[in-house]
């Protein structure tokens, strides 16, 4: 017959207009990224409540874009503390070298908190206590 | 008299602001990585066509421009005359690291933050972010172009 | 993959008897099982018959250029113009490295490989080495009117003043803000 | 009605639809038919090389991500193997094993992508979506993998980041089973299509001579009938263990370019296969190494490993003092790095040797005598991505 | 009494888009005012009572020779001084006696009041049609094959040199 | 009432507009325009003699006219073409290869 | 009343009444395309706004009222304005003639359910589809920007080339009707639709219609991917929008044709109401106009002509003359 490698697309196309459609309809239902994937950061602590972060500034070092800032806190006994913690997420390249290479399980990267929009850029530089909660901050969207 | 007016206005104003919102046109200004995010958000898996987004070549027919990657300063040239040349009102979502700040890239040729050349509506973090990180920042501009109303716009 | 010694050997034994003095250096690298690349160090006033030479190589002529580039040494001369060529038919390659100085204009090679054009014009734009004999000379991934050669070992990475306000000349008066946060130190 | 008298010269970009991101080419036309044109790259120029000279070999990983974006395994794969031959190391097998793995399904997905913009392109918007509804499938399986949906980082000097998870082996068989059928699905729907055929044959024409002369590589090179392969040639992390074969096709213009891509899926789908029958076990990244941190284990248990992990992770490695250039076979062609180390953890110069880069520079000799028409279908024969090509 | 208004409504947009042809400056817009003038043509011959003319006026003259005419345009650029100079002054000057030499030849015509028309049956594409092919064969021959040369003609003349 | 006078003056007119232009403009485009507007004119007035005389022939000139005002148009513009091919102009005042 | 009151009134209510089927088709015409292409990529399409995304359209059409309307400098002011009313009057206008079923008698009076009818509708909808091209030509030409420009070149091509076709292959059903008269041409096929006694008619016809209508695969003036918007590109708001009215009223009507022309109209087992016949046979037209851009790549401009001009062309003169032919001599299979 005529025009047989159209009539062929074509059977493709109307193939799967009755077929499930593939969305994930996000508000409603959401994917669930796999425990490797690298979001949010957060501070680890112990099960007591003590972080576990002792400022040996290794994330420091290694970070590509350099977003981590760590100012120390030194005790009077002379130990380090952990003092200022800042991640700029504006800037950060979620590469997860700072979970990788540190020796404390202190830092560490959510799996699932990606929803972290902002409407100012500042925001967007955590401190310690926003970096000690898990949850989202911008609250979710009311859908 | 007045307060029939004022209640035909908020009507009205509620009325355009949900036209705004439901129909948010943006510009397909692909960059770099985000770029790719970007189209797979569009496509089957995830699906902005949900929210009547549909993607625009041109900037005359579009709302929002969502820049999607690293501006550098040969580009921003480019980027500035697109967002001239878009109608009124118009919005500007800057996606991923790249653009809210320059990202890793703090070098010599690259924007630091595309702020620095166009207001910025919502800022998505990530590098990419994800495309439900992306249709979270689209939620959060809808949110915001209804608290903000179609008058004042 | 058979040992390549031996046609690297006789590629430079030939490139030696074409012209005796041009050859400064040659370089056999081995490197744990890393394959042997031959790297031969030229002069720059043999640099162009020497790569024609090699284009012409009886034995399987080295007709692909994989790239051009240049490494600013801080010595003197200050560039090295390093040419990758490689024999698809025989499948080796031959590393050329050709010290320049950075006010000379070096010839392009841009004739014997046309691969060469935008390399050119990178090296010429990261670097400011200039070539003779380009078909359209001109800086290729900064703005034409760009101030500063980016590679070289004294640009700062985050650029110097002209990059910095390149973009407060470009774009209209009063839409700019500044940058909020630079965090890199 | 001929319409060839008035020349008009038209900017292509840099914000276009079909240039694939930021490429600007500025067209002088008669008609519609290009008399002229010329590439203008460097609108994503991001200081890559600049960057890496002050950076540690290592903290340069995430960053070779970003290059090509869209085959980004393939990215980390090849710098890494050129820092490993730079240090005289190579990974364990199981660890080359998962990079081959890796990096053909990357290259499958960088295919996938290719052909879903070229069709857009040239018009059939559904393909675009059926082939990225197949790429998400293989996103998963590096989502779960490494972590990221585009930017996996995942390789590391001396071996991968992290071992295969549970279930990714079952996961990608599931996938290898169902792709041919997909496959089946973007011939039936373009190959033979009598539209895609007229606007691709004869199109953009790179002969053979040509093509090696501007340095083209990877599909558009074996589109011009030349077989070459790095994977074949200078064999790196096992290739040679693995039988695949090299498709080139002689008609050296977009449909040919089209026919060579499509049909290294499928031999990349049969190198996968392999790797997945003969996945050697043991570890994934060298240990006892001094250019390897040592696990996460060691680290928080033994003194001295954690004083390496620090020197390493501060300091860096001391490299030999040499130059080294080391390519891999990219989807989009030969992805080089060359090297100059001077002993310090930082390289003293890194020079990215790009396929894009060199492939658009061929474009003019392609579009000449073309129709506007057909510029799109020769960059989306071209398959670059700016990431890489500006750097 | 409508039918008095529409006349002068297309009377005067006929004058004014022929004088917009004939004194614009941009080929673009004179081309532009040329079909609007084709397009008013065939309201007017509607009005005498020619529909399938008019039709025809429409798909030939608007259709057909409007868009060969923006197409030449585009080839050719777009720009045509007007330069008004003692010459153009005479050929003003020989309209406007035209004009006013045949008005006043024409007063000497009888008046048809009621001109509106004779041939039954509402279509005059039959008339025409039968007509066509029966009186006037051979002047319909000889059109068709005028065509042909035309057609031709335009395509050897452009034709490049080299081309053949 | 409108009466054929109307027409005819009107049609007039237009003819001499057509005229004017033909006289006037340079451009050998817009010359070729007027030429169109004298042609409708000229058929028109076939057509109103037509409905005169009731007789259908002046509609059939009408259409004879439209084609041949086809064929004018095609060959005219094709020579416009060449022209500026050559001269890369369509001024007619810069034709003058033929004057010494 | 007068009898030619009342006439007036009937007109103005049967215009006002396309009008409404028009913009009501064209509203959910853009919402059905996105759904079903939507489903054809596995996919859902609209789905937030509204039931299932329903008032999707009517989101897009505020918003584009709502938004700044902008003139490039340097535009054509007058054409810039002109050029999208022109596009779309002379597609309602086109519309106009398009009879929706056999004249029906209501309250003693014969009303025809098209809006004029003419003797020669046929040629009438002809004339007035090639002047819905003008309104791109304008547009295109009055932006004085260079993809609109090229963008009109292509409209200008394809117009010249398609309008032929389309006239050429209306011309074998209005030959086997012996009338002008889209009435009379449906009820020449009572007894067999011409479909069957034309099928190279009806295919150089269907190809043509989508070239007119400049759908996929041949949507060259507005290529997005080549030329960004076309003639489009420069288009804000509602006069933007006004185009797209535009284009889908030429859809609505050339599918009409089709159906008229080719498909026995509204001709059907008498179950159904006749305009319920046209109707559905119409949708079928418009599900393929949806799926041939949901399948097909598109073709190119000097492609596009050449079929035009090399195969289509023959091919329907060859098919008129074997028409005159079968019907002078009366060959076994024509009445």
């Amino acid at each position: 017959m005529l025009f047989k490698d159209l009539r062929k697309g074509l059977a493709v196309t109307i193939g799967y207009l009755f077929r499930r459609p593939v969305t994930v309809q996000y508000p409603t239902e959401k994917l669930i990224p796999p425990e490797r994937s690298r979001w949010r950061h957060y501070l680890g602590v112990f099960p007591e409540g003590k972080i576990r972060c002792i400022d040996c500034g290794l994330c420091e070092r290694v970070c590509p874009p350099k977003v981590i800032k760590i100012i120390p806190e030194i005790r009077e006994d002379g130990t380090k503390a952990s003092g200022e913690y800042e991640i700029d997420l504006g800037r950060c390249m979620y590469c997860g070298f700072c979970v990788e290479v540190c020796p404390e399980l202190a830092i560490l990267m959510s799996s699932d908190n990606y929803e972290f929009s902002e409407y100012n850029r500042d925001r967007l530089i955590y401190q310690k206590e926003a970096l000690l909660q898990s949850g989202s901050l911008s609250g979710g969207n009311d859908e | 008299m007045a307060v029939e007016n004022a209640f035909i206005t908020t009507k009205l104003d509620k009325l355009v602001s949900w036209g705004r919102r439901s129909s948010l046109w943006p510009m397909t200004f692909g960059l770099a990585c985000c770029a790719i995010e970007m189209m797979s958000t569009g496509a089957s898996r995830f699906d902005l066509d949900r929210f009547g987004i549909i993607f625009r070549a041109s900037p005359r027919h579009s709302d929002v421009i969502i820049i999607a990657g690293t501006l550098t300063k040969k580009m921003a040239v480019a980027a500035r005359k697109v967002y001239d040349q878009m109608p009124n009102p118009k919005w500007v979502i800057s996606m991923g690291s790249c653009s809210n700040t320059g990202g890793p890239y703090d070098t010599y040729s690259v924007v630091q933050g595309v702020d620095t050349i166009i207001p910025v509506d919502v800022y998505v973090p990530g590098c990419p972010p994800s495309p439900q990180g992306l249709m979270y920042g689209i939620l959060q501009l809808q949110k915001k172009i209804k608290e903000e109303g179609s008058l004042n716009a | 993959m058979p040992d390549t010694g031996n046609v690297m050997a006789r590629t430079v034994e030939y490139l030696r008897k074409l012209y005796p003095s041009a050859i400064t250096e040659v370089e056999r690298l081995r490197l744990g099982r890393v394959r042997r690349d031959w790297t031969i160090s030229v002069k720059q006033f043999y640099a162009y018959r020497i790569l024609k030479a090699l284009k012409d190589y009886p034995e399987g002529n080295y007709d692909f250029l994989v790239f051009a580039t240049a490494v600013d040494t801080q010595k003197d001369p200050r560039f090295k113009l390093v040419y990758l060529i490689r024999s698809i038919k025989m499948a080796r390659q031959i590393t050329v490295e050709v010290p320049v100085a950075d006010d000379l204009p070096v010839q392009s090679v841009y004739e014997l490989w046309h691969a060469a054009d935008f390399d050119e014009r990178e090296i010429y734009d990261m670097y400011g080495i200039v070539f003779n004999g380009h078909p359209n000379f001109k800086r290729i991934l900064m703005p034409e009117d760009w101030d500063g050669f980016p590679l070289r070992k004294d640009y700062p990475l985050k650029g110097n003043q002209f990059s910095n306000t390149y973009l407060d000349r470009k774009l209209p008066k009063g839409q700019l803000k500044q940058s909020k946060h630079v965090r890199m130190p | 009605m001929s319409i060839e008298s008035r020349e008009m010269l038209i900017n292509m970009g840099p914000q276009h639809p079909s240039t694939h991101g930021v490429l600007r080419i500025i067209l002088k036309l008669n008609g519609e038919k290009i008399a002229a044109s010329e590439p203008d790259v460097g609108y994503l120029h991001r200081g890559f090389e600049k960057l890496a000279e002050n950076m540690l070999y290592h903290q340069f990983i995430p960053y070779t991500d970003r290059l090509d974006y869209i085959a980004s395994m393939n990215n980390n794969q090849s710098y890494v193997i050129a820092v490993e031959k730079l240090l005289g190391i190579e990974a364990p097998p199981r660890a080359q094993a998962i990079r081959v793995i890796m990096s053909e399904l990357g290259r499958i997905s960088s295919h996938l992508v290719w052909l879903a913009t070229h069709a857009l392109d040239i018009g059939a918007m559904t393909v675009f979506l059926y082939c990225f509804r197949e790429r998400e499938t293989i996103i998963d399986l590096f989502e779960e993998t490494s972590g990221n949906r585009l930017n996996y980082n995942y390789s590391r000097i001396g071996g991968v980041a992290f071992d295969l998870p549970e279930g990714f082996k079952d996961n990608l068989r599931k996938f290898l089973d169902i792709f041919p059928e997909k496959l089946g699905e973007y011939h039936r729907l373009l190959t033979k299509n009598r539209i895609w055929m007229s606007r691709t044959k004869g199109v953009g024409i790179l002969t053979r001579e040509q093509a090696i002369n501007w340095g083209v590589s990877g599909p558009v090179l074996r589109g011009s009938g030349v077989k070459w392969d790095i994977r074949k040639a200078f064999p790196y992390d096992g290739y040679e263990n693995y039988d695949f074969d090299i498709p080139t096709d002689d008609a050296c213009d977009v449909y040919g370019r089209y026919l060579v891509r499509m049909e290294e899926m499928r031999q990349s789908r049969r190198i996968l296969q392999q790797a997945l029958k003969h996945l050697p076990d043991g570890k994934v990244i060298l240990e006892d190494s001094p250019y390897v941190s040592p696990s996460k284990e060691k680290i928080m248990t033994e003194n001295f490993s954690l004083m390496k992990h620090m020197v390493l992770t501060i300091k860096g490695m001391h490299t030999p003092i040499a130059t080294l250039y080391s390519a891999t076979e990219n989807p989009k062609g030969e992805l080089g790095f060359y090297i100059v180390a001077d002993g310090s953890g930082k390289p003293y110069k890194l020079k990215i040797r790009a396929p894009s880069f060199i492939n658009i520079s061929a474009m003019p000799t392609m579009l000449r005598g073309n129709y506007l028409a057909d510029v799109i279908a020769v960059i989306g024969s071209l398959d670059f991505v700016f990431g890489e090509s500006d750097r | 009494m409508s039918s008095g208004i529409l006349f002068y409504l297309l009377a005067f947009l006929l004058i004014g888009s022929s004088l917009m042809v004939v004194f614009s400056k941009d080929i673009y817009r004179a081309s532009f005012w040329l079909i609007g003038f084709f397009l008013i043509f065939a309201g007017l011959l509607f009005t005498l009572h020619a529909p399938f003319l008019a039709l025809a006026e429409i798909i030939i003259y608007s259709g057909a020779i409007g868009v060969m005419i923006i197409f030449a345009v585009m080839l050719t650029g777009k720009y045509a001084p007007l330069e008004l100079n003692g010459y153009s002054f005479v050929g003003i000057l020989i309209a406007v006696v035209f004009v006013t030499e045949l008005v006043l030849v024409i007063k000497q015509v009888p008046e048809f009041t009621n001109f509106a028309f004779a041939f039954v049956g509402g279509s005059n594409a039959r008339a025409i049609g039968i007509s066509l092919f029966s009186e006037y064969l051979l002047p319909f021959e000889i059109i068709a094959i005028l065509l042909l040369v035309a057609l031709f003609g335009a395509v050897v003349l452009t034709m490049k040199r080299g081309s053949r | 009432m409108i009466s054929s006078t109307y027409y005819i003056i009107l049609l007039l007119i237009l003819l001499a507009i057509g005229a004017m232009g033909v006289i006037i403009r340079k451009n050998f485009i817009i010359i070729l325009m007027s030429l169109e507007i004298m042609l409708n004119a000229a058929s028109g007035l076939f057509v109103v003699g037509s409905g005169i005389t009731g007789n259908i022939s002046g509609q059939m000139f009408f259409l004879f006219v439209a084609a041949v005002a086809a064929a004018e148009t095609a060959v005219g513009l094709a020579i416009a073409i060449v022209i500026y091919r050559r001269k890369s102009s369509v001024d007619t005042d810069k034709f003058r290869s033929l004057k010494r | 009343m007068s009898s030619e009151t009342i006439g007036a009134l009937i007109f103005l209510v049967k215009f006002l009444l396309l009008f409404v089927v028009i913009t009501v088709f064209v509203l959910i015409a853009t919402w059905y395309e996105r759904k079903v292409i939507g489903h054809m990529q596995q996919r859902i399409g609209p789905k937030r706004v509204g039931w299932h995304g329903l008032l999707q359209p009517v989101a897009d059409m505020i918003k584009a009222f709502f938004k700044e309307d902008s003139i490039p400098r340097g535009a054509d002011k007058l054409f810039f304005w002109a050029a999208p009313i022109i596009g779309t009057v002379f597609a309602m206008m086109a519309a106009v003639a398009i009879p929706f079923g056999p004249p029906v008698v209501l309250f003693g009076r014969v009303i025809t359910l098209n809006v004029a009818h003419l003797s020669s509708g046929a040629l009438y909808v002809l004339a007035m589809l090639s002047l819905v091209s003008f309104g791109a030509i304008f547009a295109g030409l009055s932006t004085k920007s260079k993809y609109p420009i090229i963008s009109a070149q292509r409209e200008v091509a394809q117009v010249i080339s398609y309008e032929l076709i389309l006239s050429a292959a209306l011309l074998n059903s209005v030959i086997m009707a012996g009338s002008l008269d889209l009435t009379k041409i449906v009820e020449a096929q009572s007894h067999l639709w011409f479909i069957f006694y034309q099928p190279v008619a009806f295919v150089c016809f269907l190809i043509s219609m989508f070239a007119v209508s400049g759908r996929v695969p041949f949507d060259l003036p507005e290529a997005e991917n080549e030329l960004v918007a076309g003639f489009m590109t420069e288009f804000t708001g509602m006069k933007f929008s006004l185009f797209y009215f535009a284009q889908y009223a030429v859809i609505f009507t050339v599918s009409m044709l089709a159906v008229i022309l080719f498909f026995g109209g509204w001709l059907g087992p008498s179950f159904l109401p006749p305009v319920v016949w046209l109707f559905i046979k119409w949708a079928f037209f418009i599900f393929l106009y949806t799926w041939s851009w949901a399948t097909f790549p598109r073709y190119r401009y000097d492609q596009l002509m050449k079929i035009s001009w090399k195969i289509l062309l023959p091919i329907v003169i060859v098919n008129i003359l074997w028409t005159g032919f079968a019907l002078q001599f009366g060959l076994p299979y024509l009445h």
